[in-house]
């Protein structure tokens, strides 16, 4: 890129900014009143906490959509990551770190739970859960306790899948009510846990799958 | 000028800076992160704006929840492509493709 | 408060996503047969919805029953059904062509190892941008249909491959940040996402945060439909992918943004977008001189069909400068968007089989084809008539409605770039066909080539053609109501 | 769906399936093939029988339908749409049986076939088009097949005059499609009727409609060959014998001349046409092309080009005939448009004779042929003696209607222009049958296929239907007075657009 194309993009970039930000002073209040419209409903809802009321409830097929960009990004590095036979030799983790591994693992898994579980009335959810459980299973590979994964088994794509797929069933149940989503109120609790146990699974798995095709080919310990 | 304002306002400049970023930057491991960084602004814009005037509005909150899966994937699957890239071409930046085949 | 008859909207969502799903458990290469099943029956409800527009009107159906704006709404106008259909009728033969074509891949397992279920999730994305009325739900569906995109470029491609998606992938997630930001300013300014409530607040006046998110909006979408100056990203992408892969981006998956566009620059920026329009016609002609002067330059076959790509998504913006009045622009874009997809759907698969016939990407190496392939070559050939606009052809009834729109309103300006550019892409339609009706040097040999994958070439080249004898139905259909 | 509406359809779909059945076939069936190809050719003439007797009656055939709303395709077979057809239908069986002598064991016959069945198509089309939209898709259809013939031998020479062709018809297709749809945009959906359609539009229309004339003469001029558009027309002469023959000599420069007469006729109407005094600028440039054709003529060694440049000077008779103001001239024109055609075919299928049997191609070359093949040169005689006009032939009945016409129109200088043009026929034509039927022939012919039976001249199926032609020229000329005659079916045509009793 030639200096001068550098020196006219910073230019224009730096004049956009400043209409940005411009535009943003002195603007009205909004004239929709959501939030209001949210606590309204918040009852029929599900659950307690607003965010997790409008990601699995309001606009819970925003949610279905976002799984499945996750499940996308793995089958694109699946594509790539295919074993070429290229392995680089590694040194065996220190012990040190396996046995903290070892030890902070299952403490990983707890919280996971505790975060699955308090989504339904404080900040939390399959998502933060999902995330926890995905670095402890990145943890164990930087121990070396688990290897790198290469082809996918049925077991790993079951696990991968299975979340995605139970929210899809009971998305396409709850057609039965009229719409899509349609949670009736009296079960809609009870089907937002399923939905967010089996997710909080699948993003796990797929979190750590992210890092876990990634990393190098390693002769396993 | 309200928190919320103030987060909207860095959030803008956050996604200029990416921007700029991404299009000047030629490694593309800086271009993913410049990537990171506009995702991020736009993310702050959402929260801030909205909440601009202090109270507390769930609906971005959630959207940017999404927003930020979104861009955790996409940076994956940029990263899983720049490793391949570099395994098969020894590469780190884009080749300047000839305007024909 | 369920509905009597039956809702096909939610379905043509939920059932790609779910053959997706299902053909990724069932593992690396597998999920053709399912996928297939998954395509006819979406059909079947494509065409179910486009009865029940023509009988009952535009359909919306409130996600979750709270409806705009706490929920999110699907909306099903005539615009949308169209689009529905076009995609699901082009997606099913070319999937049906990839099944064979896979089949006998030189390459190996590696490029297709996970092709189906990145296919079913780029149709369901497809299928939901075209459904969806709420401006972030879009950006989901874009963010999807990006990466489904990237995916199946990527998929077990060498270096240059590996390069062109990573290039794509760049372009489109800068250019869904910059729609996510519009979104964002329009959340900030009127506290909503919902289509239906924004439109009516959207005026002249609007704070200029508002112009910022359309322009934002609209320059995303370019991008992602490869209009000049953001076509640079298309040609290796569409030229460097396996062919089925080719086929799919170049037919369908530029024409989701650009629908997008339309429908914001008529719905919801219709107040601000009208004095601009002069601006993506003018793009629209630069990308139709220089995408044919490519093409017409091009070596490789591959990369001669994927720059007649960036030229014919010209022709798809020269319409704007002539929406406003009139509904015969609308009808013209439409008519030129599907007749487009059906002909590049028919080259890309006809070129594909000449490929593999020759052992070689190359324009050069296609002199006596037309005696060894005559099938191919016809579909080369009806395809590139489209492409010209020459009559009897839907590309030919694209022309005439621009040509109509454009002298109505005394622009003749568009009209005759139309022409010109039917000119140019005979140029380099043209230079195929002749190449291929030399006769053979006695050196050359062709390999055996499956005929399934002829005939699935022709029968999408026939299609093109047909669309131009008869446009009625469509065009009635394109008329239920809605937002546009 | 009647009859009536039902009968136009069938005379398409009488070339247009076979061919298709016919793309389908296997290269060797060629039993099937030429079955098809005379079965089809023979149902046409049928067909045409039929609407010829049902025209004179007073019948009406036509069928519409509908592409986009507003926008139809139209079809109607009225007197001037059936001169044409007639000729075409008549030609086409004879070029058939000519073909398939012609092609006989050579490569790819199935394409050829398809494509020529889809030409005849075409022309069909474009004789029955009821509207200015559905002439220019026919009319664009003519240009794709005739391309797939004119390239069919593949060679490099083939592909170049298949591309000169294709530059020059497809950018008049650009020119007439501007032309037919800013006239849409104007008028809405119109139909050729005698008389023409531009009553509606008052005075201050008169440069924009002189603008669209431009436009729409020039798209057609192309096909007509009018000088200087008339480049691609030599060049097409790489293509087969049967080609040249049917569609250089007739269907494509025919269709040409065709829609220029429906233009001035039944879309400005003639008396309109004339009060924009558009009709005195293009009989200049048919009266240029007349002479520069015959001109250029002189100097063709190559006897296909020669007739090729013949052929553009003749055709410029029936233009400058069209833009005669009065009934005589356009009598002149339309009779002319079929005395021409069964004289140029006449010349093309003996061309062709000459260079299969002998392989002699140049004029030069030609020396003593009278003696080898007697018939098809006593065939090529009347022929040519019919473009000179002289009596007794065909083509005196046109000269003396052009003429006739000429003076109607004072248009002194018109005749003139015959004149000269007779003239330079005649030094152009005169020493080939000089060079035929006096001269000693070379020892040995470039290129002599000796055939089974060494007494018969040629193949019959090549011979046959020159003779029949040559002995057409004659009769047309000789019983030009009698009832079914072109002439008398001119005169018909003349009467209604003239609007005369």
């Amino acid at each position: 890129m030639s200096a001068f194309a550098r020196f006219a993009t910073v230019l224009l970039a730096a004049l956009f900014a400043t209409t940005l930000v411009a535009a943003m002073f002195n603007l009205g209040a909004p004239t929709v009143d959501l939030p209001g419209a949210v606590a309204a409903q918040l009852t029929h809802s599900g659950v307690a906490h607003p965010v997790a009321a409008v990601l699995l409830n309001f606009r819970g097929y925003d949610t279905l959509l976002e799984v499945a960009v996750l499940l996308l990004a793995l089958l694109g590095i699946l594509g790539v990551s295919h074993d070429d036979g290229v392995t680089t030799p590694t040194p065996p983790g220190e012990p040190v770190l396996q046995a903290l591994a070892r030890m902070a693992v299952p403490f990983m898994i707890l919280t996971a739970g505790y975060l699955l579980w308090v989504g339904a009335h404080r900040p939390g959810g399959a998502f933060q859960a999902g995330v926890v459980l995905a670095a402890a299973v990145v943890l164990l590979n930087l121990a070396r306790v688990l290897p790198a994964w290469t082809r996918p088994g049925l077991l790993l794509r079951l696990g991968w899948v299975s979340g995605f797929l139970i929210f899809l069933a009971v998305a396409a149940a709850l057609i039965s009510q009229g719409h899509l989503l349609q949670y009736p109120p009296a079960w809609a609790g009870a089907l937002i846990l399923l939905i967010e146990v089996g997710l909080t699974i699948s993003i796990g798995l797929i979190m750590s799958g992210l890092f876990l095709l990634l990393t190098e080919r390693q002769t396993s310990p | 000028m309200s928190p919320g304002l103030i987060y909207a306002l860095a959030g803008a400049l956050l996604f200029v800076l990416g921007a700029t970023g991404v299009i000047v930057l030629a490694n593309l491991l800086r271009k993913i992160l410049a990537f990171n960084l506009l995702g991020s602004g736009a993310f702050l814009v959402l929260v801030g704006l909205a909440q601009r005037d202090g109270g507390t509005d769930p609906l971005p909150q959630a959207m940017v929840l999404t927003g930020i899966v979104v861009a955790v994937a996409a940076t994956a699957l940029a990263l899983a492509l720049l490793r391949r890239l570099h395994r098969l071409t020894g590469q780190t930046r884009l080749p300047d493709e000839k305007e024909h085949g | 408060m369920a509905d009597v008859r039956f809702d096909p909207l939610p379905w043509l969502i939920l059932l790609p996503l779910a053959w997706a799903g299902l053909s990724f458990l069932l593992g690396p290469g597998r999920g053709a047969r399912l996928a297939l099943a998954g395509l006819s029956v979406q059909l079947a409800l494509a065409l179910l919805l486009a009865a029940q527009l023509l009988s009952g009107g535009a359909q919306i159906h409130a996600v979750g029953g709270w409806g705009a704006p706490l929920g999110i709404d699907l909306l099903a106008d005539g615009l949308a059904a169209v689009m529905l259909l076009f995609t699901q009728a082009v997606a099913l033969p070319l999937a049906a062509y990839a099944r064979v074509y896979f089949a006998d891949d030189p390459h190996g397992r590696a490029t297709h190892a996970y092709f189906w279920p990145l296919l079913g999730f780029l149709l369901a994305a497809m299928n939901a941008l075209y459904l969806s009325a709420d401006v972030f739900n879009l950006y989901v569906t874009l963010e999807l249909i990006g990466l489904a995109a990237v995916g199946l470029v990527a998929a077990g491609g060498g270096g240059s491959q590996v390069a062109a998606a990573l290039r794509y992938l760049l372009v489109s997630l800068v250019a869904s940040g910059a729609y996510l930001l519009g979104v964002a300013l329009l959340y900030g300014v009127y506290g909503t996402v919902s289509i239906a409530t924004l439109t009516p607040l959207i005026s002249a006046q609007a704070p200029l945060a508002v112009g910022l998110a359309a322009a934002l909006m609209a320059v995303a979408l370019m991008a992602k439909t490869a209009l000049f100056p953001f076509h640079f990203w298309l040609p290796p992408a569409h030229g460097g992918a396996p062919v089925p892969v080719s086929a799919l981006l170049s037919a369908l998956v530029v024409k989701a943004s650009f629908y997008l566009m339309l429908r914001l620059w008529l719905g919801l920026f219709a107040p601000l977008s009208v004095p601009l329009a002069w601006l993506p016609g003018l793009l629209g002609v630069a990308a139709i001189v220089w995408g044919s002067i490519q093409a017409i330059r091009a070596r490789r076959l591959k990369m001669l069909v994927a720059w007649s790509t960036v030229a014919q998504m010209g022709y798809l913006f020269l319409i704007f400068p002539l929406l406003a009045p009139h509904g015969v622009a609308l009808q013209a874009g439409v008519m030129q968007a599907l007749s487009h997809g059906l002909a590049k759907a028919a080259m890309f698969t006809s070129v594909g089989v000449l490929l593999r016939a020759t052992q070689r990407d190359s324009v050069d190496a296609l002199a006596g084809a037309a005696a060894r392939l005559p099938i191919t070559l016809f579909a080369f050939a009806l395809a590139g008539m489209t492409l010209m606009g020459l009559p009897p052809s839907g590309g030919f009834l694209a022309k005439w409605l621009l040509l109509e729109a454009g002298l109505r309103q005394g622009q003749w300006v568009w009209p005759v770039a139309g022409i010109i550019g039917g000119l140019l892409a005979a140029v380099y339609v043209f230079r195929v066909l002749r190449q291929a009706l030399l006769l053979a040097p006695p050196s050359s040999q062709f390999h055996p080539v499956p005929r399934s994958l002829e005939w699935i070439a022709f029968g999408l080249a026939g299609a093109s053609v047909l669309l131009g004898l008869r446009g009625v139905e469509i065009m009635a259909l394109l008329a239920v109501g809605g937002r546009s | 769906m009647t009859l009536n509406q039902a009968l136009p359809l069938a005379v398409l779909a009488s070339s247009l399936l076979p061919g298709l059945i016919i793309f389908m076939l296997a290269e060797q069936r060629v039993g099937m093939r030429t079955t098809l190809n005379l079965l089809g050719a023979i149902t046409k003439l049928i067909l045409v029988g039929v609407l010829l007797a049902g025209v004179h009656a007073g019948e009406s055939y036509g069928f519409r339908y509908a592409v986009l709303p507003g926008l139809d395709l139209v079809f109607k077979a009225d007197a001037l749409a059936l001169l044409f057809i007639t000729l075409s239908a008549v030609l086409w069986l004879l070029t058939t049986v000519y073909a398939i002598g012609y092609l006989e064991g050579s490569p790819q016959r199935s394409r050829f076939f398809g494509f020529f069945s889809l030409c005849v198509t075409a022309t069909m089309g474009i004789a029955m088009a009821g509207n200015l939209f559905t002439f220019f898709i026919f009319y664009e259809l003519l240009t794709l097949s005739t391309y797939a013939l004119v390239v069919h031998r593949g060679t490099p020479a083939a592909i170049r005059g298949g591309t000169v062709y294709l530059g020059y018809t497809l950018a008049g297709g650009a020119l007439l499609l501007a032309g037919v749809a800013w006239l849409h945009s104007l008028l809405g959906q119109v139909e050729f009727t005698h008389g023409g359609v531009m009553a509606a539009l008052g005075p201050e229309y008169a440069p924009q409609l002189r603008m669209i004339f431009l436009l729409l003469i020039a798209g057609v001029g192309v096909k007509a060959a009018l000088v200087p558009l008339h480049g691609w027309l030599p060049q097409a002469m790489v293509a087969p014998a049967p080609v040249s023959a049917l569609l250089h000599a007739v269907a494509v420069v025919k269709a040409g001349v065709f829609g220029m007469a429906r233009i001035i006729y039944e879309v400005y109407g003639v008396e309109f046409a004339q009060s924009l005094d558009l009709l005195t600028p293009l009989a200049l440039v048919a009266a240029i092309t007349i002479l520069w054709g015959s001109l250029r003529a002189l100097t063709q060694d190559d006897l296909k080009r020669r007739l090729a440049y013949s052929t553009i000077s003749q055709v410029a008779y029936i233009v400058l005939g069209l833009a005669l103001f009065g009934p005589l001239g356009m009598i002149g024109a339309l009779v002319h448009l079929v005395h021409q055609g069964i004289m140029k075919i006449t010349l093309f299928f003996c061309a062709g004779n000459y260079a299969e049997t002998l392989g002699t191609h140049k004029v030069s070359e030609m020396n003593g042929v009278g003696r080898r093949m007697p018939a098809t040169t006593l065939a090529f005689s009347v022929a040519a003696l019919g473009m000179m006009g002289a009596p007794f032939t065909a083509g005196a009945i046109s000269k003396v209607w052009l003429s006739d016409g000429a003076q109607a129109a004072d248009m002194g200088w018109a005749i003139w222009v015959l004149t000269a043009s007779a003239l330079l026929n005649a030094v152009y034509f005169l020493p080939i049958l000089y060079r035929a039927w006096f001269r000693r022939a070379a020892l040995a012919w470039p290129d002599e296929k000796i055939l089974a039976l060494g007494r018969r001249e040629t193949d019959w199926l090549l011979l046959l239907p020159p003779v029949i032609t040559a002995a057409t020229v004659l009769a047309a000329g000789i019983y030009a007075d009698s009832k079914w005659s072109p002439l008398y079916w001119a005169q018909l045509i003349a009467q209604s657009e003239y609007l005369l009793p």
